[in-house]
């Protein structure tokens, strides 16, 4: 066990499968020579060499078509997106060709798209999507957003193991600033089962990602204000552990859904409909939602703290649903 | 079969690397080939078949051709205009057309249709609609002959002239050139795409030319004469595996029907279809084993007897197939750990 | 007046706003000579010229991008996708420029992307999505999603003359089988206002396109068993018009959304979400969801059918709602 | 200006139909783009410019060539290394000064930051990250000149040779091709796509040979010495403009800098460096002028001090500009009627 940082612990990961599984490799552009824009993969090429570290040309979808290709035949490809926002250009080979190719043709095809994802550091409308609710759509992907350094390379390891095509989105804002203890050997941590990540009887909040903090956060502040707050980290949105949303939300009566995503049909919005559909018999309040206002997100603080939510939106709305 | 027989196929098939038997071989794939698309379309007009309809006539001597220069290890994605793969492979027409009619025991099982179908156990991936999704798909599969050290694997992937237009196409051959894949990349020009003609679909004289801008060879064969095609398609194979890298082999026919049952082909002059006419693959080939290989009429007619009972008992199996259950719409999106044992994994 | 087809009012809509206004032209993959795939721009290459109805190379993107730079300099630019599914390959272009490049520098962008939609006849997994879902999570587009006739032509002549980039779906269900009287005059319908298709009081189907046929079969249906049922026609779901919406459901206190595409994150997961937070105090009943099952739309009959939204599923649960 | 002085200007000048003050123009414009992005590295050093920053230094020539061929009336989308294309077409520095600290009055706002900017009264349109989603758009305003039959109106798009790759180029030429389009495309060819060199991008010699694929002529000119870029790109418009169709120029230089500022380019040999820094572009054009004509050091000191001054007015007028708003950060989502009734519309 050391402490590490969210960003350490995904390298490790990558570099203890990829020691471990030959068939592992990985590729993206300037992953290799450099390292990663963000120097996740910094390193790895010197260790593994340059055709199981490549260097692609700027190509999303050849890169993620690439992947799709060698899982078919046997390799374990992990593609880096340079930011989650360029996964807009391999948006078609995704939803097209990887997630329905095994409900088509009964072809499994074990990969990874690395999505370093989120705002909050003044990245402009094409440096600080989430795309999670873009893709969350989509029968036939999984979705993995860890908030904590030990999850993080725990769930980077079971996505390069799950046969299906999964998407792990990395919050960027998480990179350098969380740290954790991290177990140094090899593990995998199970996808589709939510964490309590505070324990809370008045009001649960559900959040995933880098809004996990934000929702942590804000609990610190409300129970100095006396109403406690139950905080649950989903870890994956597909599969969604719905279960533990709901076990929740029966013993607290109150939900609140928040998300990073843009307010309209984030993932957010299919939670609640679900607690709304699924628990209406045990709420107290109606389910609230906070998210991202539902524009591009702006490149100037003001504006991109206007933008995404703070926790003190999350104070003021849980409090307000706390009172109801 | 007599050795003077044998004999007489010697010289160009000698050169081809091929011998008698594996010329009939041929000329029986595209019989078949042709075969399941013509019964494919009476299946349609009996309405046993859902949607719509899509068959590859005037094209079957590039598919099968191109296929036959792949050797049992490699891996491909043909498209669907290119049932001719599927055959040469190895694929039993049975299944074909439980595809069609979308019963359970389609390599699909119901849940697409058309020639979107491949069994992966004879190193073939089922084609999506998106045109040309599955070309950058063949290209990762030489990256991983490439990661993986195999010296004689090869990837072919098919697009037709239409789509080389697109993103795809582009983005992929690229990869391939830069990375020097073994990669053969064949375009299935048939002039037209749906209405659109050869030049609202690129702007160099032939399609193949798309090459020069990845630095590789990009050559044009007649796509009606099936040795022509072999022999290209073995040669770019030879290359790509030596490590010289990936090229573009261009087989130009025509489209001899209209872009799917409901399009009657109005836009494509009659004059092409005549001269097309006059070339059809599977005449020509025909012609030519007669002329060469001392191919006689009862062989012929053994040989298509035998195919139509292939194609009566296949169909008969096929519509003995059931509809799938309903119960299994919502089945199978995931992959379980355990398919990921099998030989190619 | 006179009566029309679905695919007549769209094909009299663009032909008579193409005589209007010299700026309006169409381009998109056999749209010419051919007429487009499903015949709705049949004719309009003789009436125009090459230059006015444009066949293009099998290039999504580049239809699209270029929709958005002819746009730009002063055109009224139409691109029809063969099917709504191969929008995906120009899913980049349209959610990173066209989408954004009005809140980002100002610029209006008013094009239209005609997307023929929807399942129900064999189609397969990629000529049967809505496609809706998608955009509709992406700040920027408007999103009209005819249902009649005469909304059909109302609504194209409507979304020329927006500034704005708007996704037009012509579900190819309804294309000729639904006919009604539509006026025979140029006329355009306002985004964003909604439609009781039928009025009822015991419970409210919220739908859109064709599920506002399965919605009324269905309530016709409910009526012999004595059950009211209100079914609204959105009509366009960007903008949305949720006074609507919510005046109904205040009234009935039952909410059901029906829609076409597949459950998770489809756009009914929105209103259900913005009705169980907005109008919690008048629900006597959880707000249900009816929609495609979460996977590909299957090819096989039976298949499909069970992956669809039947009347008699709507028929099902709205009976169930009803006497909740 | 001395007539004596004019006349020495004549022969290379004349050729390209240019006078002296063309000449200094385009020097001036170098300067300022130099310039404003040696006050924005200072700015963001000084913790003022949010995010992250880049320049294309080293890429002033090319900018400044490329958009001094153009007419008023034409149409740009010019990338994140040509910011002289927007100094040419006329921004006004403090804007962009304004919009690297994220101000009120930055041509975006505060919405976007960096060179994600434009002035669509200039002619220009405002660049997206996505490489290069432009190209295709730029096509768009070409394919409207030829709808209208607007005889002398031209489109140019850049793209980086990196991002040549991107399926968004071939689709936007092929169109282009196809069409015989009135539009240039300019590959700034600076010898890497972040780390990525030329060869793991494209397999041919040169950039300018992705042409050959489309039947469009491709060549290759010096980036570094604005008046060979001005000619080229002039004869390319020429060229499109007279309905002969579209062409690619690819302008060679090096990226003098990292990618962006977090980035110190230890993958790029030093010695290419000090190739290039032996051709910086604004340094060449300076002696080009003195040894063509007669541009004195005097003369040089006054355009420098006017450039000088213009950029710290223009400092202080941004920096005086206010941050936005914070309720604006949710307005502007969708453009009123009323936007439509401006020239171009
Ligand atoms: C991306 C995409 N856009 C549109 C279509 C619809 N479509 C199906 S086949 C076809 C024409 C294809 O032409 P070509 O590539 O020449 O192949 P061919 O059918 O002629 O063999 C079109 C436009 C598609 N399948 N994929
Ligand atoms: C589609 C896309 N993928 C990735 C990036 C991230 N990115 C920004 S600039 C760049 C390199 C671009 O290289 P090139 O086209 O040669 O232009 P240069 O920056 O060298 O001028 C990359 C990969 C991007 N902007 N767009
Ligand atoms: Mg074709
Ligand atoms: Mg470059």
């Amino acid at each position: 066990m050391a402490e590490k940082t969210y960003l350490q612990a995904i390298s490790d990961g990558l570099r203890q499968e990829m020691e471990r599984d030959e068939r592992v490799y990985l590729i993206g552009e300037d992953i290799g020579v450099f390292g990663g824009a963000f120097k996740v993969t910094q390193g790895l090429q010197e260790q593994f060499g340059e055709w199981r570290v490549i260097d692609s040309p700027l190509s999303e979808t050849a890169i993620v078509a690439a992947c799709t290709g060698s899982a078919i035949v046997g390799m374990r490809p992990v593609a880096e997106m340079q930011f989650a926002d360029f996964v807009s250009c391999a948006w078609d080979h995704l939803t097209t060709v990887s997630a329905k190719q095994r409900y088509r043709a009964g072809t499994a095809i074990p990969m990874v798209v690395r999505l370093p994802c989120g705002g909050g550091f003044s990245g402009g409308p094409f440096h600080s999507q989430m795309y999670d609710g873009y893709f969350a759509h989509c029968p036939g992907l999984k979705l993995a957003l860890p908030s904590t350094p030990e999850d993080a390379k725990g769930m980077i390891v079971e996505a390069i193991r799950d046969p299906n095509p999964v998407l792990f989105f990395e919050h960027k804002h998480l990179y350098r600033r969380v740290k954790g203890e991290v177990p140094d050997e090899l593990y995998s941590t199970p996808f589709g089962k939510a964490r309590v990540a505070r324990e809370g009887t008045d009001v649960t909040v559900v959040a995933w990602s880098a809004m996990v903090w934000t929702a942590l956060d804000a609990a610190e502040e409300l129970a100095k204000e006396g109403i406690s707050v139950e905080v649950i980290d989903l870890r994956t949105i597909a599969p969604l552990d719905f279960e533990s949303v709901a076990a929740s939300v029966a013993r607290t009566s109150k939900a609140v859904v928040l998300y990073e995503d843009t307010r309209t049909l984030g993932f957010g919005a299919e939670i609640a409909a679900r607690i709304a559909d699924e628990l209406f018999e045990s709420l107290d309040g109606p389910v609230k939602r906070i998210a991202s206002a539902d524009v591009p997100i702006p490149f100037s603080p003001p504006l991109e703290k206007a933008v995404l939510p703070q926790v003190e939106d999350v104070v003021r709305e849980v409090r307000e649903l706390a009172n109801w | 079969m007599s050795t003077a027989q044998e004999s007489a196929a010697s010289p160009r098939l000698r050169e081809l690397g091929l011998d008698r038997e594996d010329a009939l071989q041929m000329y029986r794939n595209m019989l078949i080939t042709r075969g399941v698309e013509e019964r494919g379309h009476i299946l349609f007009r009996q309405g046993k078949i859902p949607g719509s309809f899509y068959t590859g006539r005037g094209n079957e001597a590039a598919a099968v051709g191109a296929a036959f220069a792949m050797h049992a290890e490699d891996w491909g994605t043909p498209l669907h205009r290119d049932m001719g793969v599927h055959i040469t492979r190895g694929i039993e027409p049975w299944r074909i057309f439980a595809q069609y009619m979308g019963r359970a025991d389609g390599p699909t099982q119901g849940k697409d249709g058309n020639v979107h179908l491949a069994d992966a156990r004879l190193g073939l991936i089922a084609m999506v609609s998106h045109l040309p999704a599955m070309l950058p798909v063949a290209v990762g599969c030489a990256l991983a002959f490439r990661i993986r050290g195999e010296q004689d694997r090869c990837a072919f992937a098919w697009s037709g002239e239409g789509a080389t237009a697109r993103g795809d196409f582009h983005e992929g051959v690229n990869l391939a050139a830069v990375r020097n894949l073994p990669c053969v990349f064949i375009i299935d020009n048939n002039q037209w795409a749906y209405s659109t003609p050869n030049d609202l679909s690129y702007n160099t004289q032939r399609a193949a030319e798309r090459a020069n801008g990845y630095g590789i060879p990009g050559i044009t064969v007649d796509g009606t004469d099936v040795l022509e095609v072999f022999e290209a398609i073995k040669a770019a194979r030879e290359r790509a595996v030596s490590g010289q890298g990936p090229s573009v082999v261009e087989c130009l026919t025509l489209r001899m029907e209209g872009h799917a049952v409901h399009d009657d082909a109005f836009y494509v002059p009659k004059e092409k279809f005549d001269e097309y006419a006059e070339k059809d693959p599977v005449e020509r080939f025909r012609t030519w084993l007669m002329q060469n290989v001392a191919f006689s009429e009862d062989e012929d007619e053994a040989i298509r007897t035998s195919v139509k009972r292939l194609l009566t008992e296949a169909l008969e199996k096929a519509e003995a197939s059931p509809m799938p259950d309903p119960a299994t719409a919502t089945e199978g999106l995931f992959a379980s750990p355990e398919e990921l044992d099998n030989p190619h994994h």
